[in-house]
Parts: C-alpha cells; structure tokens; sequence
C-alpha cells in the first residue's frame, strides 16, 4: 500500500516535471520558429510555483472550486492507469486495475471537472469555451474510437499492457507500422487532445482576455496548471504505448515522448485555426476514414 | 288464363318496384323521391298478394257460399292477405312520416333537392 | 307471463303516457319510470331464471305464445339467455336516458316506451314477419325523435334515414315474399329450408338487410350521418337500445341464412372492419367517430358470424355488444346537450373509461371477448387476424384522439348516468376477469431464471414506491395522478410473475393505460397524451397478435417474434417511436416521468429477454437488427438530447437513446451482451431515475423546465444538485461510476462477436451523451441563477430521499459492481441458447478474454487522489472568498443581468452547423408521412359517403347486386 | 349522368334477377304451408269465418299489436313534430259542397264504420279498415269548418284507452291460458253470428278506436299547425 503510494507520487511528481520542461521546449520551439528568442526553459516552473505561492482569495462557487481537484486527480488518474516502462516491476502503479477501454473513458474525468467548474464561474466565455471544446471532444473521440478498437480488435486484447507485449518483436511490429492507417488517424487526433492548431478552438476564448482560466487565479491556477502537465505526459505515454512499441527503459519512454510532444508543435506552428464546425466535421471524416481502412483490415 | 294473369301480376310488381327504385335513386325532389318509394311499396304489396294467388277461388271468408269441409280447395291462402294488410298500413304511416319530414327538410334547407341535403359526410 | 311483462310493459306504459304527458308532464315521467322499471325487473327475473349471468348457457330460453295455435301459425317470442342480458341494458339505458330525451319535451317519451317494446321485441323475435314489424317500429321512432331533437342537421338525418329505412322495408319484404312463396312459413327456421335460386336471393336480400341495419361497412353512410347529426342525447339511447336489439336479432339471423360457406361473411366483415377503420382515422367529429366504431362492431359481428358457431358465437356476440352499447351509450350521455358541438365537450377523464371498453383495453369486458376472437380467427387465417388486429388498432387511434382532443369541462349535473355505467363496466369487467381467471397464471414461468425475475420485480417495485412520494407535489394545472401511477406500477411489479402471454400481455396493457392516463393529467398533456397512447396501442395489439399466433408458446418463433420485437420497441421508444415517449415524458407530471423514463421502460427489456429465450431464438439473426436498431437510436437520440433546450425533453431523449445500448446488448445474443444488457437495465434505472426525481424538484420549485430560465441552482438545491451530478457522471460513463460497467461490458461482447462498426457508433454515442450531460448540468445548476429563482427552496423531502437512496445504491454498485455481478452473471450464463463466454469474477476483479475492470481498485484510487488533492489544497493557506455570482471578469464592463449572462441556450451551435449537411430525417416527419398514407387511404375510402342519402341506397342495392353475383358465381 | 346510369345499371340487373327468379316461382294449385293450416282448422280454432281477421287478430295478433304500434309511433311522431315545428298551411275557408257534405254524409260514414269493425270476423271487414272510415268522419267534419280543434280534445284519452284496452285483452290471455292475445279461452261462439270469434270482435273495437284516433289526430296536427303559424 506504502509503495503503491510512494510510486504514485513518483510517478506523477515526475510527470509534472517532464510536462513542464516539455512546455518549456514547446515555447522555445514556438518562438524560435516565429523568429522570437521567446522564454526561459524553466520559465513554466518558475510560473507554477509563482501561482502556488500566491493565495486565491475569491472562488465562485463549489464546483468551480473543486474543479482544480477534479483536473489533478483526473490527470494522475489516467497516468497511473498506463504501464510506463515495459518489464519495470517496480513503478507498476495501477496499471492492472483497467484497460484500454478504462482509460479512454477516465481521461473525461478531469475534462469533466474543468467543465463543472468553468460553468460554475458564472462565466458565458469559459462556457461558450467548454461547449466548443466538448463539441471538439466528441468529434476526435470518433476517430479515436475507432483506433481503440482497431487495436482491441486486431490484437484480441484490451489491456494496454499486452498491447504493448504485442509490439516487441522489433520495431516492425509496432502498431505504427501494422496499423499504419489507424496510427495516422490517432496522431491527428492528437494534436485537438494537446490543443494544438488548428483545433486550439478551446483555448480561443483565452484570447479575448476572459476564459476559463481567467477566472482562475494564483493558486486554483497553479493546479490547473499542474494538472494539464501531467494530463499531457499521460497522454503520450499511451500514444507511445499503443503505436511506438512501448518504453523498454525510462530514456525510451523520455525519448519517446518527446518526440511525440514535438510533433503538436511542429503542426501547429504552420497552421491557422480552424472554425470550430470545421474543425468537428474534419475530425469526424478524415481521421475516421484513415481509421476504418485499418478497420475494414481487421474485421476482414 | 289464370296462369297468364298469375305472370302478369308478377311481371307488373316487379315492375312497379324496379321503376320505383330507379326513381329512387335518381330522382331528386324529394316529395317524388317519396312517391317512388310508395311505388314500389305497392309492387311489393302486389306481390305479397300474388304469392297467395291460386286459381280460381274466392276470398278466405267462410260464408253460406262455401262449405267448411270444402273450404281448402276453394279459398286462397289468407296469410299474404293478413301480410299485406300489414304492409299496407306500415307502408302508410312511414309515407305520411317521410312526407313530414321531407316538407320540413325542405322548408328548412330552402330547397326539395336532396342533393342539397349533404352538409353530413364523409 | 314475466316475457310478455317485459315485453309490452313499457308498451302499456307508452299508450298511458300519450294521454298522460299532456296532462300531467312531470306525472307522465314518474309514470313512465315506473313502467320501465316494472321491465326492468321482469327482465332481472328472466335473467335468473334463465341463469343468464353465467354467461355459458345463453341458448337456454323461455317462451311466450301468443295468438292461437302454436307456431308455425302463432308466433313466438323466446326469450334467450343472451337476448335477456341485452335487454337489461336496452331497459337500463332507457331510464337512464329518459331525462335527458324529456328535459326538453315530455311528449317524446311514448316514442320512447315504444322503442323499448320494439327493442325487446326485436330481441325476442322468432319470426321474420313479426320482426319485420318491429324493424318498421324502431325505423319509426328513429325518424320521429331524430326529427323533434334541436340539433340543426336533424332534418337531413331524418330524411337519410327515413330513405335508407324505406329501402330496407322494400328489400325485407321481397325477402319475404321469396320465402313464404317457397317454403310456406315465416319462422327463422324457414331460411334454413331454402334451396337453389330462392336461397340465393333471400342471402342476398337479407344480408345486405342486415348489414344496412347494423350500419357495417360498406353500407354504414346512413349510420355515420345519424350519429353525427343527431342530438348526442337520442344517439345514446338508440345506440344501447334499438341498435343493440338490432344486432342482437341480426346475430341470430346471419348464421341462418342459406349461404353455403358462412367464412364469407368473415371476409366481408374483415374487409369491412379495416377500410371502414381507415375512413373512421379520418374522422373529426365526435359523433361521427362513434358512427365509425359501430361500424366496426358490426363488422366483428359479420366476423363472429362467419368463424364461430354454438355457444362461442352466442357468448362473443352478447359481450361485445352489450358492453360497446354501454360505453358509447355513456360517451353520448357525457356530452354537454348545451353546447354547440356536443360531443366535443363530453365530460373529460369520464369518458375514458368508455372509449378503453370499446378500443378493448384489458380487463375491461370488451377485452375478453376480442382476445377470444383474435384466437379463433389465429386458426381461421393470419391474413383476416392481420385485417382485424389492424382494423381494431385504427378504431383505437381515433377513440383515443377523441378523448384526448376534449376540454376539460365537467357537467353540472347528470353524473349518475356515468356512475351507473362506469359500475356495469367495472362489475362486467370483475364478471369476466372471474369467469377467465383459470386462464391466467402468475408462475413466473415465462422466464426461468429467478434471479433476472428478482431483479426486474425489484426494479418494478422499487422504482414505483420511490416515486410514489413525489406524486403528491403536483405543481399547478396537474391533477391527482398517484393511482393510476400506482395502478400501472403494481401491474409492471406482478409482470415478471406472468406464467402465460394473456396475463403478461393483461398486466401489460393495464400498466401501459395506467401509464396514459396518468400523463394526460399532466399540465400540458394534451400534446404528448395521444402519441403515447397510440404506442401503447400498437405495441399492445402487436403483441396480442403475437400471443394469439404462438398458440401454446408465449412467443413462437418467426412472425409473432418479429411482431413483439416490434411491439418492445415502441415501447422502448427505439426507432422513430421516440415520438411518443420524448412527447410523453416531457408533457408527463415530473414525478410520472421519472417512473415511466426509470422503471417502465424496463417492462420492454423484460418482453425481448422473455421473448428471446421463450423462442430459444436468442441467436436470432434478427439480432443485428436490433443492435442497428439500438446503436442508430443511440447516437441519433444523444444529438437530439445535446441540441435540445428543455430539462425534461433532453432526459427524454438520453433516456432513449440509453435504451438504445440495452438493445444492442440483447442483441449480441452472448453472455457479455445481456451481461450489458441487463446490467444497464438496472443502474439505467437507477440513475435516470435519480435524474428524473431532481428535475421534477426543479420544476417543482421553479415551475419550469426550459434551460434558458433555469441556471445557478446548485446555489438553491445543493442536494438535487449532488445527485444530479453523480448520476450524470454515472450515465456519461465516466469511472469510478457505474455507468462505466455497462459501457465496458458492451464493448468487449461487441468486439469479441466482431461488430466492430456498432461498436464504433456506440462509442461515439456515448461521447455525445457527454454533450447533453455536461450541458444539463450547466444550464440548470451552473452558470446563473436567475431572479426569479432567486428564493426557491431545495426540493421537497419526498423527492429527495427517494433520490437519496437511488444514490447511495449507486454509489454501492458503482464501487463494488461485483456485488451485483456475481449474481447476474452465473443466472445469465445459465440461460440457454447464450453465446461466448462469461466475465469472470474474482473478488473485485472482473475479467474477459479482453480485458479486465477492478472497480474497486479504481474508485479507490479516484478517492484518494482526489481526497489528496483536496486536503492538500484545504490545508494550504486561507480559504478564499466566495463573491457574488455577477462578479466576474467582463472584458472591462459591468455584467448585465443574470438572466443575460446565463448561457444555456443554443449551446453547442457549432455542432448544430457541423450537422447541417446531414438530411434533415424526423420522426415526426416519417409518422407524419405514415399518418398521411393512412389518411389518403381514409380519404379514397370515405369518399363514398358522399353524403347524399341516394348514394347510400345505391351502396345497398349495389352490394346486393355484388352478393348475388357472388353467390351465384358469377354472372 | 354518372348517377342516372349507375341507377339504370342497378335496376336493370335486379330486373334480370327477377327475370330469373320469378319463373322458379311457379303458380301452386293447393294451398301449402301454414295456408293450408290456417284454412282447415281457422274456424274452429278461432270461431272467426273472415280467415283473414282469424290470421290478423288471433293467430297473428301480435303482429297486429306491432301494426298498431308502427301507426301509434307514426302518428306519435308526426304530431311531435308537428307541434315543434309547424309547416303553416292556412286553412282556407271550406266551399258550400264541402260544407253541406260534411253535415250529412258523417252519420251514414260513421255507421258503416262502425259496422265493418263489428263484423270483421264474419265479413270482409277488419279494425284497420274501419278505423281508417272512422277518421274519414273527422276529416270530413275538420274539412267542413275552418276552425281550429281544440287542442285539448279527448282524442289522446281514447287512443290511450284503445290502446291500453288491446294490450290488456292481450294480457288477459296470458293469464288465462297462458297464451299472449289468445282470443279463445272465452269460447268461440257459433261461426258466422256476431258473438262469436272469442275475443276477436272486441280486439277489433280495440283497433278501430285506436285507428280511428291516430288518423283523427294526425289529421288535427295538420290542422292545428295550419292554425297557429
């Protein structure tokens, strides 16, 4: 129990680590790429623990201030229901208590909080904000329902970890490159999961200075702050789970990831911004389509 | 003779009550509407009539005329006349009824037309 | 002495009265009360000595002789069994109905005493002179008292009829003529001795005789008009007294008439039964629908007379007709004689009880003698079963649009005529219930595994007695509905004890009716009333079709299993059929919604499981069908909840589209598929409950249900709140809840069969149903609060407990579902017929070939992280202020008022564009264009009663011409 | 046109039906059936020597009772409405002919009347009949005057009384033999003298009164309405 606990915190202490820097280097690149010399690495850390140490002193209601909860333990979570490093006995977290199909659906947990809570502020924006974000939502989960049950199909198995055992047999029996359509189709709807351009609709409301996070301030921040780094870490430990073979030892899994993280940034930086009906109707059609071709292979 | 006169009286019931039910049903006053049924209200009594007809007898009323023990063979069957009387009188009061009735729907809708009286259908 | 007492007492009392009402008006009445009572009792007598009220020996019967000389050369009047029933009715109806035929002119009641010696005369007769007399009479006395009633079409009624009895007069007495001319007498039993060209003339001329008088389709023109255009008072009085003796009499004639195949009489009654129904769909006028419904009844008649013979015949004729004499008779006395369109104001819930006798709802006395005859005609031929179920099922549609059009407007006086009939309704229904007790059985054995029956009883019953308590806050404009809600659910509870299809299909029917009634008692039922009972209609002649088929079995295989499935999902609300039950739960009192959307949808789940294991057609290949049909509902239900704008038309509809997966489960026909399947059934029902009771708190306490004046009330309600919340995260199947578990297990049955595109579908299904959930929550307890709701209290505590336990039940399952899992799944596995394998169990674990699922390891987990975070955030420093709700950053300006503020309407717009390519495809369309095709046909049918009374005794004499050449075979 | 044709079409078959069926329909030479019945035991069971007045009044009486019932309602009803509704025909003033008619022929009429009730059951004759001369009278009287009868007039007594009489001859049988409108539980008398026939003389009184009246007070109606619009 002690252990379970130790590794919990592990886990998750280090994913909030390795979600910040990786922040960091997004901003980085970003600036770069528009020519900018753009912040400091550590620029995120110094933010968050700013946040943290500044005390909220208005909140707007129950929900809103338990939203900032429902966002952390949603994103740890997720995490700690994925297998991180093929064989590692030691940091093995929860990642027997569920499945494929578990994960997919806790990852609302935390969205479902932040959603709670944005609407609890009373603020039109942050809703208007959480409406087109669940409007986008529901749209890549097509997609990537259909990779999930590519992959369940195709190898007989839900759970992530025979998933992953599938694909060590060399680097051709990763599900990239056996699944190659229903990879595709699952990058794409990466990039609305990580926000990125073109499908950053949600964050559009940020920009006229009201949103949800405006409402929030100092330490409600930091958590959300906090939670949507560890959300993301989460989030492509399962990508490289379920398409890039799994991690055989920690430096893969950074390895990994960081190049996963890397290529939101990259798209995103030559992309306008979709209209949010665009955007749904994008994800509907064209990652579902790549995605059924592998679907249409497997049932046949 | 009797067996012409017997075809006879047929053929004009049936065709009282044949005309009379041509007027009925293409007539449109509906006083004649009336005494196309009264027409064939009278073939069918005439026919009632003609289904008690054997040839040659009398009325069925026992008088020093006829003998009680002869009586089967020389009067006619007085049932269809019993029927008849019936009819007759059936006919009569459901005439005087429709005449009634017609007049009064006639007066109230303006017109003897039964084409008229369709504001119920469908 | 006591046959010729009842006969000719009114008689005496009408030649009594003709001198008397000019003298004495009020006397004359008192006089002829007392007359008719006299009758009465004679005819009471009759009735027990000739033991009539057992209703099986209804050939048993007295005779007076009249004249000199027995019969052939005297008449006879025999009073039969059957006949003596009917005529307690014609005497009860004459009394009953004699103030309102007087009110206005005494000197109307001779015509009345006379009709009532004439009624019972007809019903006595055995000879076709003397009845040829009464019909004369009865003819008489109709053109007179049609004619001397206020109404202002009375003289076009009067002349039609008085055409169209003058016709029959003609017709009846060449039919005599041919007779007596050849067989030299005039008893019933003289058709019996016809042969050859004469036998055919005398079918011909007295069937369609017949057929004009009892107003069957093709020749009922002259019935609809009369019924329509006379006073709603005479109508009533003539449909249970001379319409009665008149189908009475034509019931003994028909079976002998001379015609060498009578089944031809059923044809003709069948075919008559559904195009004339199909004209009655059209009809608008009260009377006139009652005119179409008496068509109908002599139709059956026709029915009966060419399927059934002996005692069967004599029982079937006698109930269906006393029974329908009565209802209409009481529908006619309900209407308002003051009003300009009388039947439109007929007195309100009284008149339900009415129609439901004559569409033949279960238990009430109609229902018995149509099962009885369904089954028969099951063994005649399925295409006349098909003709009449469909005949039967129109003439309900339209009773029911008649009940449900009417305004709700009591009559000052004149209770007592429906108190008296209501009491001979319910004692005949309790008579015949009794009479076909041995019939039914509550074994249960319609479903073998006690455990699945424990759970639906469970749910029945619990889900009944919780929302029991909330029946009692009735916001304004409802009315008291808690019986008929408790009604229906005692009936839902006794559902899985059901041992053969009639008790199913009875508790069924009851429930179902129940269930209508209570919602039209809503504030705003009229609009979802008729849908739902139209449904409840189909869905229950569908299975009554169904049970007939199958004969021994519950449901045989093939076509009576495709019609229950049909009938399951009407019920379900699957497939379009969401008109009704979106309509309904949304016009339905809140607390009626709760029970109908939680606990009596489940009714339809039990009859598929039923259905598929009493067939052991449980591998059906229908099976995918119903996942399609499942899986499209789902996902198109969850858009319409997502884009809809109303608390209880979005549960409507997530509570459908929810229904959708149990389907797909049931269809997947393997152990992981009803796995889902029922465990879905079960947290469905307890958070749509959940869900339901907290709107109906809303509504309650704000008197609205439209998402733009709600918002903010976490604020007001914490509780309903709370619930609210758990159950929406529930049923958006989000872990740690229970919702997950149904989902979870749907999935891998999915996979494992390889239904991978309904699994794809359902999964974005349940993303969407994401939508809607997030969106009730917002628009009703976030954002914010409205002035208006600015003071409402919390829900009151009998909505809240009831809410309070659901919750900690599902709280429970949805940490430990292996508690209930482990009893549902060895019940399911041990069904017969169930493909793949079982989920295994082991502790808290739950494993398939798949995956596995510990949901008390993840709940945990949930908790503590959770816990963590909280405490964590709690101890850190001083807690903040909480501001008012319009304190927000406003891009620099001053919030408007929060009524502006509050965003809940056109929420999701952008989805709403995105769909925009897709085809426009309502339900409501498609039933319209259904509702279309059935009105064209309504209308080519009805096109024939032009309205012109010549063109009825055209219809006549053009059937006599068509049954004579038929007979004759040909020209 | 449509409709004229349609009725031609349908007259014309019915008209080849009869064609076909009144040839089966062969003259008999013998009476048959319950004729032959009536004919050979008629007398002695009624005591009746008009066959017919045996048929009406005895053996089929009860259609009798219905016959009357059919004039009673007619009657009834044309009155009833009538009343309600008048048609208002004026009545004109009655021509010196019509006048002097109607002062002398009523006796002789009314006599006749009354003879051919009393003697229905021995000569032609019956109640219906002679009812229907009865009401000639008053016709004849009403014709002559232009009043107005009075509307309270003792018509409604004695159609009331006719009519309750018949009915209760009637059950005057039942309860006797147990036979409704049995006319010979009192003895038949000799065939052929005016006491005879049991009870049938007195049911045709019965009769004509009650015709006699219907007619009159359908006649009065007519009359009335003409009157009062």
């Amino acid at each position: 129990m002690i252990s379970l606990v130790m590794s919990i915190t592990f886990t998750a202490l280090a994913a909030l680590v390795w979600g910040l820097l990786l922040g960091g280097i997004s901003r980085m690149v970003t600036a770069r790429i528009h020519g900018r010399i753009g912040p400091r690495l550590t620029q995120n850390f110094i933010d968050l623990w700013k946040l943290f140490r500044k005390k909220s002193s208005i909140h707007h209601g129950t929900m809103f201030w338990l939203a900032p909860m429902f966002r952390v333990a949603g994103a740890i979570g997720v995490l700690v229901l994925v297998p991180l490093v093929v064989g590692n006995t030691v940091i093995v977290n929860m990642s027997f208590s569920g499945d494929l199909l578990l994960v997919v659906y806790f990852m609302f947990f935390g969205c479902l909080g932040m959603a709670l809570g944005a609407g609890d502020s009373g603020h039109p924006y942050a809703v208007i904000a959480v409406s087109r974000g669940l409007a986008q939502m529901s749209s890549y989960e097509l997609s990537f329902s259909a990779v999930v049950l590519v992959l369940a199909a195709g190898l007989r198995t839900l759970s992530i970890e025979e998933i992953i055992m599938a694909q060590q047999d060399g680097i051709l029996s990763w599900n990239l490159f056996r699944y190659p359509f229903a990879t595709a189709a699952a990058l794409i709807t990466l990039l609305p999961m990580q926000m990125a351009y073109p499908f950053s609709i949600v964050l559009a409301p940020q920009e006229i200075p009201i949103g949800p996070p405006t409402e929030y301030s100092s330490r409600f921040l930091s958590f959300m702050f906090s939670g949507r780094a560890i959300f993301g870490v989460a989030k492509l430990v399962l990508f490289v789970n379920l398409f890039f073979g799994g991690a055989s030892s920690w430096i893969s899994l950074l390895f990994k990831t960081f190049l996963l993280y890397m290529f939101p940034i990259f798209v995103s930086t030559v992309f306008p911004r979709f209209r949010t009906e665009q955007s749904i109707r994008f994800l509907w059609f064209v990652p579902t389509s790549l995605a059924a071709i592998d679907l249409l292979r497997v049932m046949i | 003779m009797s067996t012409a006169f017997y075809w006879s009286i047929a053929g004009t019931a049936a065709g009282l009550v044949l005309v009379g039910l041509w007027g009925i049903l293409t007539r449109k006053h509906i006083l004649r509407i009336a005494l196309a049924f009264t027409l064939a209200d009278t073939g069918v009594n005439l026919l009632l009539v003609w289904s008690g007809y054997l040839p040659g007898r009398t009325a069925p009323i026992v008088d020093g005329t006829i003998s009680a023990s002869g009586i089967t063979s020389a009067v006619v069957d007085p049932l269809p006349q019993a029927m008849v009387l019936t009819s007759i009188v059936i006919g009569v009061a459901v005439a005087a009824l429709f005449v009634v009735v017609g007049v009064l729907a006639s007066r109230r809708t303006g017109s003897a037309d039964v084409r008229r009286m369709k504001e119920l259908r469908w | 002495m006591v046959v010729a007492l009842a006969v000719f007492l009114p008689l005496l009392g009408a030649f009594i009265s003709v001198w008397l009402s000019r003298r004495k008006p009020r006397l004359s009445v008192i006089v002829s009360r007392l007359f008719l009572a006299g009758g009465l009792h004679s005819t009471i007598v009759l009735s027990i000595k000739l033991n009539a009220w057992s209703f099986s020996d209804l050939g048993n019967s007295i005779i007076l002789r009249t004249g000199v000389g027995a019969p052939p050369l005297s008449i006879n009047l025999e009073a039969t069994g059957g006949a003596v029933i009917a005529a307690i009715v014609v005497y009860v109806a004459a009394i009953l109905g004699i103030s309102r035929l007087t009110s206005r002119n005494v000197k109307t009641l001779p015509l009345l005493l006379s009709l009532v010696t004439a009624s019972l005369g007809l019903l006595f007769a055995t000879d076709l002179f003397n009845s040829f007399v009464f019909l004369e009479i009865g003819s008489i006395i109709t053109i007179g008292l049609t004619a001397a009633c206020r109404c202002r079409r009375r003289w076009e009624v009067a002349v039609k009829v008085a055409l169209v009895s003058g016709l029959v007069t003609i017709l009846y007495l060449l039919a005599i003529v041919v007779i007596y001319k050849t067989t030299g007498e005039l008893r019933f039993e003289a058709l019996g001795m016809l042969h050859g060209f004469p036998a055919l003339l005398v079918s011909g001329l007295m069937l369609t005789v017949i057929m004009t008088e009892i107003k069957a389709f093709p020749l009922s023109g002259w019935g609809l008009d009369f019924y329509e255009g006379a006073s709603p008072g005479f109508a009533g009085v003539y449909s249970a007294t001379w319409s009665l003796a008149v189908l009475m009499w034509s019931a003994g004639i028909l079976p002998r008439l001379p015609i060498p195949n009578l089944q031809i009489l059923a044809w003709i009654g069948a075919g008559g039964l559904v195009l004339g129904q199909f004209a009655g769909f059209r009809a608008t006028s009260p009377g006139r629908m009652m005119g179409y419904s008496s068509a109908a009844y002599a139709s059956i008649l026709l029915i009966l007379a060419g399927t059934t013979t002996g005692h069967d015949y004599l029982q079937l004729t006698l109930v269906l007709m006393i029974f329908a004499a009565i209802a209409k008779f009481t529908v006619f006395m309900l209407a308002d004689p003051e009003n300009e369109n009388p039947l439109k104001s007929a007195a309100g819930n009284l008149l339900l009880l009415p129609i439901l006798v004559i569409a033949g709802i279960p238990p009430l006395p109609v229902f018995w003698a149509k099962f009885k005859l369904l089954s028969i005609l099951a063994g005649v031929s399925p295409l006349m079963l098909a003709a009449v179920v469909l005949g039967l099922f129109l003439e309900a549609v339209y009773l029911l649009r008649l009940w449900s059009k009417r305004p709700v407007r009591f009559l000052k006086n004149g209770r007592l005529v429906p108190a008296v009939t209501s009491l001979l309704m319910a004692a005949g229904a309790i008579w015949l219930t009794a009479g076909f007790w041995r019939s039914l059985s509550f074994s249960g054995s319609l479903l073998s595994s006690s455990t699945l029956r424990i759970l639906f009883m469970t749910v029945f019953g619990a889900g009944t007695l919780l929302t029991l308590p909330g029946a009692w806050n009735r916001i304004k404009g409802e009315r008291s509905y808690w019986f008929w809600m408790l009604l229906s659910g005692i009936s839902l509870t006794f559902l899985p004890m059901a041992g053969n299809g009639i008790t199913f299909y009875i508790l069924w029917e009851v429930s179902a009716f129940a269930a209508v009634i209570a919602v039209s008692r809503g504030s705003r039922a009229a609009a979802g009333t008729f849908w739902f009972a139209v449904f409840a209609a189909a869905s229950g002649f569908l299975l009554l079709a169904s049970i007939v088929l199958s004969r021994s079995m519950f449901i045989a295989p093939g076509i009576p299993l495709i019609l229950v499935a049909i009938a399951a999902l009407f019920k379900l609300g699957q497939m379009g059929a969401h008109l009704w039950s979106v309509r309904a739960y949304s016009a339905a009192p809140a607390t009626m919604s709760a029970f109908m959307a939680g606990t009596s949808s489940k009714a339809a789940v039990f009859l598929l499981v039923v259905a598929a294991l009493g067939t052991g057609a449980v591998a059906m290949p229908a099976g995918s069908v119903l996942a399609w049909a499942g899986v499209l509902t789902a996902l198109s239900m969850a858009v319409m909840a997502a884009l809809s704008s109303d608390y209880k038309k979005v549960l409507a509809y997530a509570s459908v589209s929810q229904m959708g997966y149990i389907l797909i489960g049931l269809g997947l026909a393997s152990v992981m598929g009803w796995t889902a399947a029922i465990y879905h059934t079960f947290h469905h029902f307890l958070f749509k409950m959940i869900l339901f009771l907290g709107a109906a708190g809303v509504i309650f306490r704000t008197g609205t249900s439209d998402y733009n004046r709600l918002g903010g009330l976490i604020r007001r309600m914490p509780l309903t709140f709370t619930f609210t919340l758990i159950s929406v995260i529930a049923f958006a199947g989000v872990p740690p809840l229970a919702g997950f578990g149904g989902k979870w297990f749907l999935y891998n049955g999915l996979i494992e069969t390889g239904w991978l595109p309904i699994a794809l579908i359902a999964m974005f299904a349940s993303v969407v149903a994401f939508l809607y959930a997030f969106r009730l929550l917002h628009a009703v307890f976030l954002g914010q609060l409205s002035t208006v709701n600015a003071r409402v209290k919390e829900a009151p505590l009998a909505l809240l407990v009831p809410q309070g336990i659901l919750t900690a039940a599902l709280m429970l399952f949805s940490f430990r579902p292996t508690l209930f899992l482990e009893h549902i799944v060895p019940a399911i596995e041990s069904l017969p017929g169930l493909k793949g394998v079982a989920p295994v169990i082991n502790g808290t674990i739950v494993t398939t070939p798949l995956g596995n699922w510990n949901a008390w390891a993840v709940g945990m987990m949930v908790m503590g992280l959770f816990g963590f975070a909280f405490v964590f955030y709690w101890l850190s420093g001083k807690r903040p202020k909480h501001v008012g709700q319009l304190d927000i950053g406003f891009a620099g300006e001053l919030p408007p008022s929060a009524e502006e503020v509050h965003y809940a309407g056109n929420f999701f717009k952008p989805y709403r564009r995105a769909l925009a390519f897709l085809p426009r495809i309502h339900a409501g369309k498609v039933f319209s264009g259904i509702t279309e095709v059935f009105k064209i046909a309504g209308d080519s049918v009805r096109a024939i009663f032009t309205g012109d009374a010549r063109t009825y005794l055209a219809h006549s004499l053009i059937f006599l011409v068509i049954v004579l050449i038929y007979l004759r075979g040909g020209i | 046109m449509i409709r004229t044709l349609t009725g031609l079409i349908i007259v014309l078959v019915l008209g080849a039906v009869a064609a076909a069926v009144i040839p089966e329909m062969q003259m008999r030479e013998e009476l048959q059936g319950v004729g032959y019945s009536y004919v050979s035991r008629g007398m002695d069971d009624t005591g009746s020597s008009n066959l017919v007045t045996a048929v009406i009044v005895a053996y089929r009486g009860l259609d009798t009772l219905g016959e009357v019932v059919v004039l009673f309602c007619a009657s009834t009803a044309v009155v009833l409405i009538l009343t309600l509704y008048p048609i208002g025909i004026k009545a004109s003033e009655p021509s010196r002919v019509v006048a002097f008619t109607a002062k002398v022929l009523p006796a002789p009429i009314l006599l006749f009347g009354v003879y051919f009730i009393a003697h229905s059951h021995i000569s032609p004759g019956g109640g219906f009949p002679g009812g229907t001369v009865i009401a000639s009278v008053f016709l004849l009287v009403m014709l002559g005057s232009s009043s107005v009868p009075d509307g309270r007039g003792r018509l409604p007594a004695i159609e009331s009384l006719a009519g309750l009489s018949f009915g209760l001859l009637g059950f005057w049988g039942i309860m006797t033999v147990g036979q409704f409108l049995n006319n010979a539980f009192l003895g038949t008398g000799t065939p052929g003298t005016i006491v005879s026939g049991g009870l049938i003389p007195l049911i045709s009184i019965a009769i004509g009164a009650k015709v006699a009246s219907e007619f009159s007070g359908v006649f009065k109606a007519f009359r009335n309405t003409g009157g009062t619009v």
